[in-house]
């Protein structure tokens, strides 16, 4: 064999090896890659022993990381003050069981009418049910609410050996109180009461000034006839 | 087993599998991978026909996880298929939100505020770096390395699913946008510990490749299997880190300029094999390049209202016709395609999920390699089979 | 130091506690009683290594995973095992209806009782082997080649084609292991020229300068020593080697099929299997059951032994936790274009050394050779298996 | 020796019923199986004649490899089911002559050797080594033309196995 030739063996062992893979040789050397991934894994195994920051895990009965304050889980009904019926903000206007993605909420409107917050004769549900099993948590009856009488709660242990009726809640197992409202998303419940406050004060001054306006008319009407006693 | 004929097919610059033809059914091994398989991420199945342990036949089968999407979004109002659209590829909820309320948005013409642009491609960003590094660790694990690079992968996605938590409620179901911007407005705390995170991830990611990019067994096992030819890709509508590992020059948010991705600086990574290492890769490299855009976002991000005053939530009725809203989800296009007839709800409500349609070319990538291979050809698709099966 | 008498009784005590035990029967069942008892303590002290290796693999995955791992029952997790235990005694039997039920019932028995065998001719400490063979070294080798069959039989047994396919994948890569591990064994038995392995931890039990005569720090052994940690890997099943039980493929390979006991049992002999090869590991390359440096020696014996071994243990599960697992074609190669090859090379190199005598000379030649074919073989395989680092392209 | 006597019928025994049942039984893989019994039991019975050497090498050589390579071949080949009409060749008389005519040969060699080796009770002691000596120095080109041959079967093996490559159209 000539030297040529066995320089022309050289090259088509070049050409040989596909030219689509690229082997760089200064970086060929078998096994580099591996121990360099042991050197990581090795790296891992010690820090976690000594950083914090690598041993994330948080043992979940006993410890517990807190709740997102945005955090959702299956919704609840707010009632103002200490008798959840009476309280209960809910109009069975029926909004979000219509809204409702799988349907989970079943609501049956009272025939009589109760007082609102502001005092507005309103119905209430006399059935306000939701099965939590097939709720998915995505908080649209939240949105679609105009009372803000809906809000997601953040209790997520409600595990039962019931499998038929344990996740159906009605409207007594879904009641909470506003203050427990204020108590999982604060920065929100202030804003609604805040709202529902302004609402209110429009409201009661609209209401005012109604009465106020008849009051001053039946004053100017028969001025020395005896004061109406409601007015409204 | 006598194999006949060996075929060879050779493009330039392609290294294509023989391709083996029986000569009779009957010596072949009959092996249906799943549905109950450990690696086929959830309810799929592969009849597979086995020479020995080549494959010469592969045919997918799913639909094991069908839950009428397309039929359930026609029955109801636009706002009440937000929540379901997390449900498709349930890895990264918040790019199937954009991608629908880009659909709805362009059906009604409604205009998002630019500050919830920026807290879209946040979090969209974010998305696909956390769905880039668990479908890397899926990949491996399908290798047999006994989690290692998974539960590293995990553990950074549990530090941006805590992000995704203490901003939209919940950790997978994000169920974030709304058609005219975004449901919640970010805090100031967030955002810091969203900087936090993001200075953390070149970290990560520089572990990740310490431990995986150069491994001998990584790349024995990943180079030159699973090779897909960038003719055979565009043919078959192939999108997303798949099509970019076989060399095309194609992303969604290059290309369309949803959004505002026109105003960040950041590259598209191409393979030039087009085989699994590539995938492997373009992936470790789009998650670089999140990383940037995430950075410009997070010092850019304007003040403002998240929500256009004007966006009605529910009740509205889009004038009768059709929109197709697309964005670059992490696994490829992700489309919705939707047509109005002046109803509340929609008339037609379609989806085009990259993970059903980059699946649809794994016999042909799969044909005369080993069962191990086809494990990690299949894994390295990257599908989630909420999308596949809809 | 050696000679304090208390450090060597503490050294001798089993041994001490063997004879004092012997001593209470007949002259005549002497001999026989003493082999019983070293059975016996065989028989206890590797499962309960095995139990104790279960719960520290766990956790020392958890922590290279940065997980905590086992730490529910009993303290620190430690009784774990113990769980795990009464769970598989009480968990159901189940043969598959058309298994052949004697072969499936034989097989784990096999495969326990034959690697127990090889426990037999391993010196554990300075007197505490339990049958000084003259053949020790091919004892072992052929209590190694027996296991396969038991793998073999549970697969077919089984009449699943995963469990088949994960047998036949097993056998296969056993056997082309086996050629490596005892090739590189032979470059030990070259130079100590014995097949006794006592003889041999004797031979590296030398200290010059405080430091041992271990082969491992010679070019040839250290050479040895990696080529028989590859196969050992690929003998017992484990990461990256562990293709028999593939479970992205093969579901759990040959043992698909078992549960309860009998899975157990399959467990048990995987984790014995791993303790003999790294105990005779040890004693080929690692100087057995030796003290690492001239001034520790004072130390008991035994602890060194098991020192090691457990040592060797929390490699292999570093490369557990660390490595994704080759292709079966690709192991087949490895074996034999490469890691084979190579052995064959540190032979003739162990032959120069022997023959080349002391001084300098004899560890630059052979280094030199030794490296120069590892990284021209490295190469060569990359090549010929056509993979490397590669440099990306962007699109702007 | 002849104290020994019990347990070598024991061993011969056992060797002897691997033997029948590799011929006798039905399915191929009990078979194979049962012949793995038999050079077990071979191998014990070099290791009571304190021969170490020969017994280790036999069960390395025929239960690690031979037993295995038979399997394989079983399962390779798809024998491992029962065959539908009889196990049984129909030359059966045909072989039993055979082996009648070959056990009639052994066992003639050895009543002969025997009665020619002096009858002493000692127990020749070979050590590995010097079985090693032996090999390399007396037998030494035996064992190279046994290797040869060996390595030209292993080539030749290669060469069977291997893909035949494409020719250029």
């Amino acid at each position: 064999m000539s030297y040529s030739s066995l320089a022309a063996w050289i090259l088509s062992w070049e050409k040989w090896t596909d030219s689509c893979w690229q082997l760089n040789l200064e970086d060929a050397l078998l096994g580099d890659g591996i121990l360099k991934g042991m050197a990581e894994t090795a790296r891992n195994f010690f820090g976690s022993y000594v950083s914090k920051e690598r041993l994330t895990t948080v043992e979940y009965p006993e410890q517990r990381i807190p709740t997102a304050e945005n955090a959702r889980v299956f919704p609840f009904l707010v009632y103002d003050g200490a008798n959840w019926e009476a309280g209960m903000r809910c109009v069975a206007c029926q909004i979000c069981e219509k809204e409702c993605p799988p349907k989970c909420i079943y609501i049956e409107k009272s025939a009589d009418k109760k007082p609102d917050y502001v005092g507005k004769q309103q119905f209430y549900p006399t059935r306000f049910d939701i099965d939590v099993s097939v709720c998915m948590s995505c908080q649209i009856c939240v949105e679609v609410c105009p009372f803000e009488a809906i809000k997601m709660d953040t209790q997520f242990e409600l595990a039962t050996d019931d499998r038929f009726g344990g996740l159906l809640f009605d409207r007594k197992e879904l009641s909470r109180s506003n203050e427990y409202y204020h108590s999982i998303h604060p920065t929100e419940a202030s804003e609604v009461d805040a709202r529902l406050a302004e609402e209110k004060a429009k409201v009661e001054a609209k209401a005012k000034a109604a009465a106020e306006a008849a009051a001053a008319k039946a004053a100017a009407a028969a001025n020395p006839a005896p004061p109406a006693g409601g007015g409204s | 087993m006598s194999v006949t004929d060996i075929k060879t097919e050779r493009v330039a610059g392609w290294n294509r599998p023989p391709v083996i033809e029986p000569d009779g059914e009957g010596e072949l091994l009959e092996v249906a991978m799943g549905p109950h398989h450990p690696s086929t991420h959830g309810v799929f199945r592969m009849d597979l026909a086995l020479d020995g342990e080549r494959v010469v036949r592969l045919k997918p089968v799913f639909g094991y996880l069908h839950r009428n999407h397309e039929k359930l979004g026609e029955g109801q109002s636009y706002l009440a298929s937000m929540p379901y659209t997390d449900r498709l590829d349930y890895i990264c909820s918040l790019t199937n939100n954009w991608a629908y309320a880009l659909a709805v948005e362009k059906l009604v013409g409604q205009e998002v505020p630019e500050r919830a642009e920026y807290i879209r491609v946040i979090l969209a960003e974010l998305t696909r770096v956390q769905n880039h590094a668990s479908s890397i660790g899926f990949l491996i694990q399908e290798m047999g390395a006994s989690g290692t690079p998974l539960m590293y992968a995990f553990k950074e996605r549990e530090k941006i699913l805590d992000l995704f938590e203490s901003l939209t409620g919940s950790r997978m179901m994000c169920n974030y946008m709304r058609f005219g911007g975004c449901r919640v407005d970010v805090s100031a705390p967030w955002l810091d510990a969203t900087r936090k995170v993001v200075a953390g991830l070149p970290v990560f990611v520089d572990e990740f490749e310490a431990l995986l990019s150069s491994n001998e067994i990584l790349m024995a096992r990943c180079q030159g299997v699973g090779i897909l030819r960038p003719e055979l890709a565009i043919n078959a509508g192939v999108s997303g880190p798949m099509l970019r590992a076989s060399g095309v020059n194609y992303d969604v948010r290059k290309v369309d300029h949803y959004g505002i991705y026109d105003r960040f600086q950041f590259r598209v990574p191409l393979g030039d094999h087009g085989d699994i290492y590539d995938r492997y890769m373009v992936r470790i490299l789009e998650m670089r390049e999140s990383i940037k855009i995430l950075e410009q976002a997070l010092k850019d991000l304007p003040a403002g209202p998240i929500m256009d005053p004007k966006a009605k939530l529910r009740g509205f009725r889009p004038k009768p016709g059709e929109a197709y809203g697309r964005i670059e989800a992490p696994k490829g296009e992700l489309g919705f395609y939707l047509i109005s007839d002046g109803g509340p709800n929609p008339y037609r409500y379609r989806v085009r999920t990259p993970s059903l349609i980059n699946l649809t070319i794994l016999e042909d990538m799969c044909l005369g390699h080993n069962v191990a291979d086809v494990v990690l050809i299949f894994g390295s698709v990257d599908i989630v089979l909420g999308e596949v099966d809809r | 130091m050696a000679a304090n008498p208390f450090f060597v009784n503490l050294d001798q005590i089993f041994v001490l506690l063997r004879n004092w035990l012997v001593g209470f029967l007949p002259v005549a069942l002497q001999p026989m009683a003493g082999v019983l008892l070293g059975v016996i303590a065989i028989v206890c002290v590797f499962p309960g290594l095995f139990a104790l290796t279960t719960v520290f693999e766990r956790k020392g995955l958890g922590r290279i995973q940065n997980r905590i791992g086992p730490n529910r029952v009993g303290p620190y997790g430690l009784l774990q095992p113990v769980a795990d235990g009464i769970k598989s005694l009480t968990k159901e039997d189940i043969v598959p209806l058309r298994a052949n039920a004697v072969v499936h019932f034989l097989a784990p028995l096999v495969l326990v009782v034959t690697v127990f065998m090889g426990f037999a001719v391993l010196p554990m400490g300075r007197n505490m082997v339990l049958v000084d063979m003259d053949a020790g070294l091919l004892f072992f080798f052929a209590m190694g080649a027996a296991t396969e069959l038991s793998v073999f039989m549970a697969g077919w047994s089984s009449r699943n084609k995963y469990s088949l396919l994960g047998a036949m994948r097993a056998v296969a890569q056993m056997i082309s292991y086996e050629v490596v591990l005892l090739l590189s064994s032979v470059a030990v038995v070259m130079i100590t020229g014995s097949l006794s392995l006592p003889k041999i931890v004797a031979a590296q039990n030398q200290y010059s300068n405080g430091f041992p005569h271990w082969y491992i720090f010679t070019p040839w052994g250290l050479a040895g020593f990696l080529t028989y940690a590859i196969a050992a890997t690929a003998e017992t099943n484990r990461s990256p080697f562990d293709l028999p039980e593939g479970e992205s493929e093969l579901v759990a390979g040959y043992h698909t099929e078992y549960s309860g006991f009998k899975f157990a049992l399959f467990f048990l002999g995987e984790y014995l299997a791993m303790f003999s090869i790294s105990g005779l590991g040890t004693t080929l390359f690692l100087g057995g059951w030796s003290a690492p440096f001239s001034f520790l020696t004072w130390v008991p014996s035994w602890f060194w032994f098991f020192g090691k071994v457990m040592l060797s243990i929390f490699v292999f599960i570093w490369m557990r936790g660390t490595l994704p697992r080759l292709r079966q074609d690709q192991l087949m190669n490895f074996a034999w274009k490469f890691v084979l090859p190579f052995t064959l090379l540190n032979l003739l190199v162990t032959a120069l050394w022997r023959f080349m005598g002391d001084g300098w000379q004899r560890w630059v030649v052979c280094t030199v050779i030794l490296v120069a074919a590892y990284v021209v073989m490295g190469r060569l395989e990359m090549r010929s298996e056509h993979f490397g680092r590669r440099s990306y392209r962007y699109a702007e | 020796m002849r104290s020994l006597s019990l347990i070598f019928y024991l061993l011969a025994a056992l060797t002897l019923a691997g033997g029948l049942a590799t011929v006798l039984l039905k399915q191929l893989v009990h078979c194979a199986l049962a012949v793995t019994v038999a050079f077990a039991g071979l191998a014990l019975l070099f290791l009571q004649l304190d021969a170490q050497f020969a017994g280790f090498a036999q069960i390395l050589v025929y239960i690690g490899a031979v037993a295995i390579l038979i399997v394989f071949a079983i399962l390779l080949t798809r024998g491992s089911d029962l065959p539908k009409d009889g196990v049984f060749s129909k030359t059966w008389f045909l072989g039993l002559v055979i082996a009648a005519g070959v056990f009639a040969v052994l066992g003639w060699a050895v009543l002969a050797s025997v009665s020619a080796i002096p009858q002493q009770n000692i127990v020749p002691s070979v050590t590995v080594r010097d079985i090693g000596n032996a090999l390399v120095g007396g037998y030494v080109l035996p064992l190279e033309i046994v290797a040869l041959l060996l390595t030209a079967a292993t080539i030749g093996a290669v060469i069977v196995a291997m893909h035949e490559k494409e020719r250029p159209k």
